[in-house]
C-alpha cells in the first residue's frame, strides 16, 4: 500500500463526507422548519436520515472495503429489526380495531 | 387414543380442534415410531462383531441422500397439510364469531372471574348491568359471544371442556366465543401464571336448557337489575 | 491485513496458581470453571425441582428438608427452577463449558482469539449467578412471575409483593447475557478466523458448526430483549410507563420481545447438545456421519428460521388471530431440518460397528428422548391444537424432553467423552452404563406422565391440582412423575461418586482412547498451554472411520496422506 | 503487496474469511446485536407511536434546536475520530493525539448539552415517569448517552495509548476498532434525532 498518498486522499474524502452529513442535516432541519406536508416532511428526513447512516457506515466504518460476511453482519439485524418491527404492526398498532366479525 | 384422557368435548368448534389433535398424532406417531424403530433396529443390528467393520459411506452421493431428503420432504408435506387443517380450526375458533343476542363481559383479575349481563336494556355498559363472579350461566346450544378483559395482571381464560383458552390482557378488549352442546358444569382454570392466587382462580361455566336459564336469568340478572333501580 | 490476533499469553507456566488456575485465561480452564459453576447452579436448579415436584405430588405433606410450602413461594420457586436451568445450568455448560474447552481444540487453535475476555465473560457469568443467588433472599422474596417474567406481573411490585428479588432478577439476566456477548464474539471469531491450515468451514467438526450457529443466534437475538430488560427495570424503577396498561403500555410488547429471544434460545441450548451427540456417534460407530453437509446447511437453516416463528408462544395470548396461520407454517417447517439432522444421525448408525459405551449410550438415549421432545412440540406448533394444548403440562413435558436430553445426555456423553482428554483420566465405564439406564428410566418416568397430565388439561404453575375438580383425577400421575424424579436424583450418586472419584484414582488415559479423528486427540492428556507445540495441518474431512482398505479403521484429521499411502502400501 | 503472494496458498486451500482481523470481526458481531438492542427500543417506539395517535403534543416540548446542535457536535465527532484513524495510518503521532483529544472533547461536549437539556425538562416538569412519549425520550437518549460515556472512556483509553510507546499497527488497529463502535453511536443518534425531535 502507498500509505501517504492514500492516507491524503483518504482524509479529504472523510472531510467531504462530513461536509455531506451537515449539508443533509441542515436540509433535514430546512424540511421540518418549512411548511412541508407532515408525511412527506416525515418520509423525506428519514430518507435523509438513511443516507447519512449509510455515508458512515460506508465511508467512516469502512464498510465498503469489507469482506462479505461483515455486510451480512449488519444487514442480517437491520432486516431482522424491520421484519420484527412489521410483523408487530397488526399487533401493537391495531390492538384497538379487532373487529372480528363485529 | 386420548380420548380417555381429555375431557370431554362440549362445544361447537372443539370438534374440530379434537380432529387436528389427532391428525397430529396420528402423523407424528408414524414418525415417532419409525425414528424409533430405526434407532433401535439399526443400533441393535450394528452391534460391534469382531471381524466386520462399519461400512464406509458417507450420505453425500445423491442416491445417499434421497434417504434422507424424500422423508423431510413427506414431513414438509405433511406440515403443510397440518397447517392447513389447523387453519380452518383456527379461523373457526378465533377469526370468525358468529352473531349472537347474548354478549358477555368477563372481567378477570386477581384471582376471581366476573361475568357481566346486560340488564334489562340488553346493552352492556349500562347502570343497569349485573355483575356475577365466578359462575357463568349460559343456555345450552346459543351462541355466546365474550369480551375479555382484566383488571391487573395477564390471565387465561382456560375451559378444558369447551377446547376454549385465550389469554386475557390488560388494556384490551379481547373478543371470545362460544356454543355449548351438552347441559352440565365445566371449570374455567385460570392458565397464565398470575400471582399467588393463580392455583385457585377457579371459575365455571354452568350450560342450562333454554328454560332453567330464563328462570336464572329473570331470578338473577332481571331481577337484581330491578332492585338496584329501585333502590336509587 | 492478513493478520490474525494471536493469543499473546503464552508465558502460562511460568504463572502462579491464581493466575493459573482461579484467574485464567487459559481457554481450557475457563471450560472446566464454566462446568463446576453450572454444576453448582446445577444443584439449585435440582433443589428446586425437587421442591416443585414433592409439593404437586404430596401438597398436603410440608416438604423433607425445605418445609411446609405456600403458593407465592412455589411461584418463586419454579421461576428460579426455569432461570437458573435455562440461563445458568444449560447455557454455560453447553456453550461456556464445552465450547470454552473444545472449539480452539477442535479448530487447531492456541486458545481462544481474545482470551482476557474470554475470562472476563466467566466472571461476569459468576457475578450474574451470585446477583440471583443473592435474589433468593430479598426481603419480599425472590422473582416470581415465571422466567418468561410476563408483564404486568413483573412490571409492577404490587401484583406480586416482590420489590428487589425482581430487580436482581432482572440485573442477574442483564450480566448473564453481558457474559454470553463476549463469550459469544469469542467463540465466532475463534472458529472462523484462529481455524488451522486446511481446516476449512467443511472440514470443521459438527460440535463448531453448532456452537457458531447458537453464538450467532444467541447475539442476534438477544437485543430485544435486552431493551425490554431496560424497559422493564425502568417501568420499575424510574415509573416510566413501556408496558403500565393503565398509561398506554402494552403488555404484548413484552411478550413479542421476550419470545423474540426466548425461542432461538431454545435452539442455542439445544444446538451444541446435538452437536456433542454427533461428536460422539460417529467415534463409536466407526462410521462417516452420513451426509455432514446436509447437517451443515439443515444447522444454519434451523437458525435462520428460528428467527420467525417465536409468536407460536402467542397463539392464544390475544394478539392478532392473523399472526397466527403464518407463525404456524413458520413453526412446523422448522422441523423439517431438524428431521435431516434426525435422520442423518439415525442413517449414520445404518451399518455400522457400534460399540456401546457409557458415551454412545447417552448420546444414543439424548437422540432418542429428543425425538420425542421433537415430534411433540408439532403440537403446540400448530395453531389449533395449540389452543388447548398451550399453558398446559404438555407444554412442561415438551420442553423438558428437548432441553433435558441436549443438556443432560447430551452433556454427560460429552464428559464420559472427553473426560480422559480434561483430566488425563477415564471414567468407570460399568458405573457410567448404570448412570444412563437408570437417568433414562427415571427421565422417561417423570416426563411421559406430565404429557398425560397436560392431556387432560391441567394448567402450569399450579400451586395444588385438587384445587380444580377435573384435575383431581390426575394427582396419581403426579406421585408417578415424583417418585421418578426422586429415582433420577438418586441416580446422579453413582455419576458424582464414579466423576471425582476418576479424577483422582481413575485409569490413567492415553491420548486417544477412542481413537478418535478430529484434533484434541492428537495432543497429549492432560492438555498444554498453548495447546498445538506444533502449528497442525488440516488434510481431511474430521469423521473418516472404516475408511476401506486401511489398516486402521480411523484417519486423524491431521495425518498427511503421503503416511496414508505408506500405510496402504504397507498392507 | 508481499503478503498478497504470499497468502495464495493459503486462500487457495481454505477461504477468505480468516482474513479478516479477528478484533474487527468482533466489533462488528458485537454492533450487530447492538442494532438490536436500539432496534428493539425503536419498535416499540414507533408502534407505540402509531398505536397512540402520534406524540405530537408531548414531542413539542423538546427542543430540536438542542438536537440538531447536537447532531452536529457528534457528525463532527465522527469525523474526528476517522482523522485520528488516518493520522495513525501516515503515523503522525501528534495529530492522532489532537484528533482523539477533539473527539472525546465534542463527545463530552455532547454529554453536556444533553445533560442541560435534561434540567429544562425537569425544570419543566416532565420525567421519565411523565408519559409514554417521555418514557421513551429519556429511555432511548439515556441509553444512547450511556453509549457515549462508554466510548469516550475507549477513546480515552486510546489517547493513553497514543503517548505511549505502542507500535503503529497496534494503534491503528485499536484505533479502527474504536472507531467502528463510536460512528455506530453516531449512527443511533442520526435515527433517534429525527425520530425523537422531528416527528
Amino acid at each position: 500500500m502507498n500509505e501517504t498518498i492514500d492516507v491524503r486522499r483518504e482524509s479529504s474524502l472523510y472531510m467531504l463526507i462530513w461536509a455531506w452529513l451537515v449539508f443533509l442535516l441542515i436540509a433535514g432541519l430546512v424540511i421540518f422548519v418549512l411548511p412541508v406536508p407532515r408525511t412527506a416532511a416525515v418520509i423525506l428526513i428519514f430518507s435523509l436520515a438513511a443516507i447519512k447512516a449509510v455515508l458512515v457506515l460506508r465511508n467512516y466504518m469502512h464498510l465498503k472495503h469489507e469482506h462479505l460476511l461483515i455486510y451480512l453482519l449488519v444487514l442480517t439485524p437491520a432486516l431482522l429489526f424491520l421484519g420484527m418491527a412489521i410483523t408487530l404492526i397488526p399487533d401493537i398498532v391495531y390492538r384497538h380495531h379487532l373487529g372480528l366479525g363485529g | 387414543m386420548l380420548s380417555g384422557w381429555m375431557p370431554p368435548n362440549v362445544s361447537t368448534f372443539g370438534g374440530q380442534i379434537d380432529s387436528v389433535v389427532y391428525l397430529i398424532l396420528y402423523i407424528v406417531g408414524f414418525f415417532f415410531l419409525l425414528a424409533e424403530g430405526l434407532l433401535i433396529y439399526f443400533s441393535i443390528s450394528s452391534r460391534r462383531r469382531a471381524p466386520r467393520q462399519a461400512h464406509y459411506n458417507r450420505g453425500e452421493r445423491p442416491r445417499e441422500a434421497v434417504w434422507i431428503l424424500v422423508p423431510a420432504l413427506v414431513v414438509l408435506g405433511l406440515d403443510l397439510g397440518i397447517d392447513s387443517a389447523g387453519h380452518h380450526a383456527w379461523e373457526l375458533e378465533k377469526s370468525i364469531r358468529p352473531p349472537s343476542t347474548i354478549e358477555i363481559k368477563v372481567t378477570a383479575k386477581q384471582f376471581n372471574w366476573e361475568f357481566t349481563y346486560a340488564g334489562p336494556d340488553g346493552k352492556l355498559g349500562t347502570p343497569d348491568d349485573v355483575t356475577v363472579e365466578n359462575d357463568l350461566h349460559v343456555p345450552v346450544g346459543q351462541v355466546i359471544r365474550l369480551s375479555l378483559n382484566s383488571e391487573d395482571v395477564i390471565h387465561s381464560m382456560w375451559v378444558p371442556n369447551f377446547r376454549l383458552k385465550q389469554d386475557v390482557v390488560p388494556g384490551r378488549a379481547i373478543p371470545a366465543w362460544f356454543e355449548a352442546t351438552k347441559p352440565g358444569t365445566y371449570e374455567i382454570a385460570c392458565s397464565e401464571l398470575c400471582g399467588f392466587g393463580h392455583y385457585s382462580m377457579r371459575g365455571s361455566i354452568i350450560v342450562q336448557t333454554a328454560d332453567q336459564h330464563a328462570k336464572w336469568m329473570n331470578d338473577n340478572v332481571l331481577h337484581a337489575a330491578n332492585t338496584s333501580a329501585s333502590a336509587k | 491485513m492478513n493478520i490474525a490476533i494471536k493469543p499473546h499469553e503464552h508465558e502460562q507456566h511460568q504463572l502462579g496458581f491464581v493466575r493459573r488456575y482461579i484467574f485464567s485465561t487459559d481457554h481450557k480452564v475457563i471450560g472446566k470453571q464454566y462446568m463446576a459453576l453450572s454444576a453448582l447452579m446445577a444443584i439449585i436448579g435440582g433443589f428446586s425441582a425437587y421442591i416443585i415436584r414433592w409439593q404437586l405430588a404430596w401438597p398436603e405433606s410440608s416438604v423433607p428438608g425445605w418445609g411446609p410450602i405456600g403458593p407465592d413461594q412455589y411461584n418463586a420457586i419454579v421461576t428460579m427452577h426455569g432461570t437458573v436451568m435455562v440461563f445458568f445450568v444449560a447455557m454455560p455448560f453447553l456453550l461456556g463449558g464445552f465450547g470454552n474447552f473444545l472449539i480452539p481444540l477442535m479448530v487447531g487453535a492456541d486458545d481462544m482469539a481474545f482470551p482476557r475476555l474470554n475470562a472476563m465473560s466467566f466472571w461476569t457469568q459468576c457475578v450474574a449467578s451470585l446477583v440471583l443467588i443473592a435474589s433468593m433472599f430479598a426481603p419480599e422474596g425472590p422473582a416470581a412471575a415465571g422466567w418468561t417474567a410476563y408483564v404486568p406481573l413483573s412490571d409492577n411490585p404490587i401484583y406480586t409483593g416482590v420489590y428487589l428479588g425482581q430487580d436482581l432478577w432482572i440485573l442477574a439476566s442483564a450480566l448473564e447475557f453481558a457474559s454470553f456477548l463476549m463469550g459469544g464474539v469469542n467463540f465466532v471469531t475463534t472458529a472462523l478466523n484462529l481455524r488451522a491450515s486446511g481446516m476449512t468451514l467443511m472440514r470443521l467438526p459438527l460440535f463448531v458448526w453448532m456452537e457458531i450457529t447458537a453464538a450467532v443466534v444467541f447475539l442476534l437475538s438477544v437485543g430485544p430483549l435486552i431493551a425490554a430488560a431496560i424497559m422493564l427495570l425502568l417501568d420499575r424503577r424510574l415509573g416510566t410507563s413501556f408496558f403500565r396498561p393503565d398509561k398506554g403500555g402494552d403488555p404484548l410488547l413484552w411478550e413479542h420481545l421476550f419470545w423474540f429471544f426466548g425461542h432461538p434460545e431454545v435452539y442455542v441450548v439445544a444446538l451444541p447438545g446435538v452437536g456433542i451427540m454427533l461428536e460422539v456417534m460417529p467415534v463409536f460407530a466407526r462410521k462417516p456421519i452420513f451426509g455432514y453437509k446436509m447437517i451443515v446447511y439443515s444447522t444454519i437453516a434451523a437458525g435462520l428460521l428460528s428467527f420467525i416463528v417465536w409468536a407460536h408462544h402467542m397463539f392464544v395470548s390475544g394478539m392478532d388471530p392473523r399472526l397466527a396461520t403464518p407463525f404456524s407454517i413458520t413453526t412446523i417447517m422448522i422441523s423439517v431440518p431438524f428431521a435431516i439432522i434426525v435422520f442423518a444421525m439415525i442413517a449414520t448408525l445404518w451399518r455400522s460397528s457400534i460399540r456401546f459405551s457409557a458415551a454412545m449410550l447417552f448420546a444414543l438415549g439424548g437422540l432418542a428422548s429428543f425425538i420425542l421432545g421433537g415430534v411433540t412440540g408439532i403440537f403446540l406448533g400448530s395453531q389449533a391444537s395449540d389452543i388447548y394444548m398451550h399453558g398446559t403440562y404438555f407444554v412442561v413435558a415438551h420442553f423438558h424432553y428437548t432441553m433435558f436430553p441436549v443438556t443432560f445426555f447430551g452433556g454427560f456423553a460429552g464428559l464420559y467423552f472427553w473426560f480422559p482428554k480434561m483430566f488425563g483420566r477415564a471414567m468407570n465405564e460399568l458405573w457410567g452404563k448404570v448412570h444412563f439406564w437408570l437417568s433414562s428410566l427415571f427421565f422417561n418416568g417423570i416426563f411421559i406422565p406430565l404429557f398425560l397430565v397436560g392431556i387432560g388439561g391441567s394448567p402450569r404453575r399450579i400451586y395444588e391440582l385438587s384445587s380444580y375438580d377435573m384435575l383431581k383425577p390426575l394427582q396419581p400421575l403426579h406421585v408417578i412423575a415424583t417418585v421418578c424424579a426422586l429415582g433420577l436424583f438418586a441416580a446422579q450418586i453413582p455419576f458424582i461418586v464414579n466423576l471425582f472419584y476418576s479424577m483422582v484414582r481413575g485409569k490413567v488415559a492415553e491420548k486417544n482412547p477412542w481413537h478418535a479423528n478430529t484434533l484434541e486427540w492428537t495432543l497429549d492428556s492432560p492438555l498444554h498451554h498453548p495447546n498445538f507445540p506444533v502449528p497442525p495441518r488440516v488434510y481431511r474431512d474430521p469423521y473418516e472411520y472404516s475408511v476401506p482398505n486401511l489398516s486402521e479403521d480411523w484417519l486423524p484429521q491431521d495425518q498427511p496422506p503421503s503416511l496414508v499411502e505408506a500405510a496402504t502400501a504397507a498392507r | 503487496m508481499a503478503a498478497g503472494a504470499q497468502s495464495v496458498s493459503a486462500i487457495a486451500e481454505t477461504d477468505h474469511l480468516r482474513e479478516i482481523p479477528a478484533g474487527k470481526m468482533a466489533v462488528w458481531i458485537f454492533l450487530a446485536s447492538e442494532i438490536l438492542v436500539f432496534g428493539g427500543l425503536i419498535t416499540g417506539f414507533v408502534l407505540y407511536q402509531f398505536a397512540h395517535g402520534g406524540f405530537a403534543a408531548d414531542a413539542a416540548h423538546v427542543k430540536w434546536r438542542f438536537g440538531a446542535f447536537n447532531t452536529l457536535v457528534l457528525v463532527t465527532s465522527s469525523m474526528t475520530m476517522i482523522m485520528a484513524l488516518a493520522s495513525a495510518r501516515a503515523d503522525d503521532r501528534r495529530r492522532v493525539r489532537t484528533y482523539l483529544f477533539l473527539t472525546i472533547l465534542l463527545g463530552c461536549l455532547f454529554l453536556g448539552v444533553k445533560g442541560f437539556e435534561y434540567r429544562g425538562e425537569f425544570r419543566e416538569g416532565f420525567y421519565p415517569s411523565s408519559g409514554m412519549f417521555w418514557s421513551f425520550y429519556f429511555g432511548m437518549t439515556g441509553l444512547h448517552a450511556m453509549h457515549m460515556m462508554g466510548g469516550i472512556v475507549i477513546n480515552l483509553m486510546l489517547l493513553i495509548a497514543a503517548t505511549r510507546n505502542v507500535s503503529s499497527e497496534f494503534l491503528q488497529r485499536r484505533i479502527e476498532y474504536g472507531g467502528l463502535y463510536w460512528h455506530f453511536v453516531d449512527v443511533v443518534w442520526i435515527f433517534l434525532f429525527p425520530l425523537l425531535y422531528l416527528t
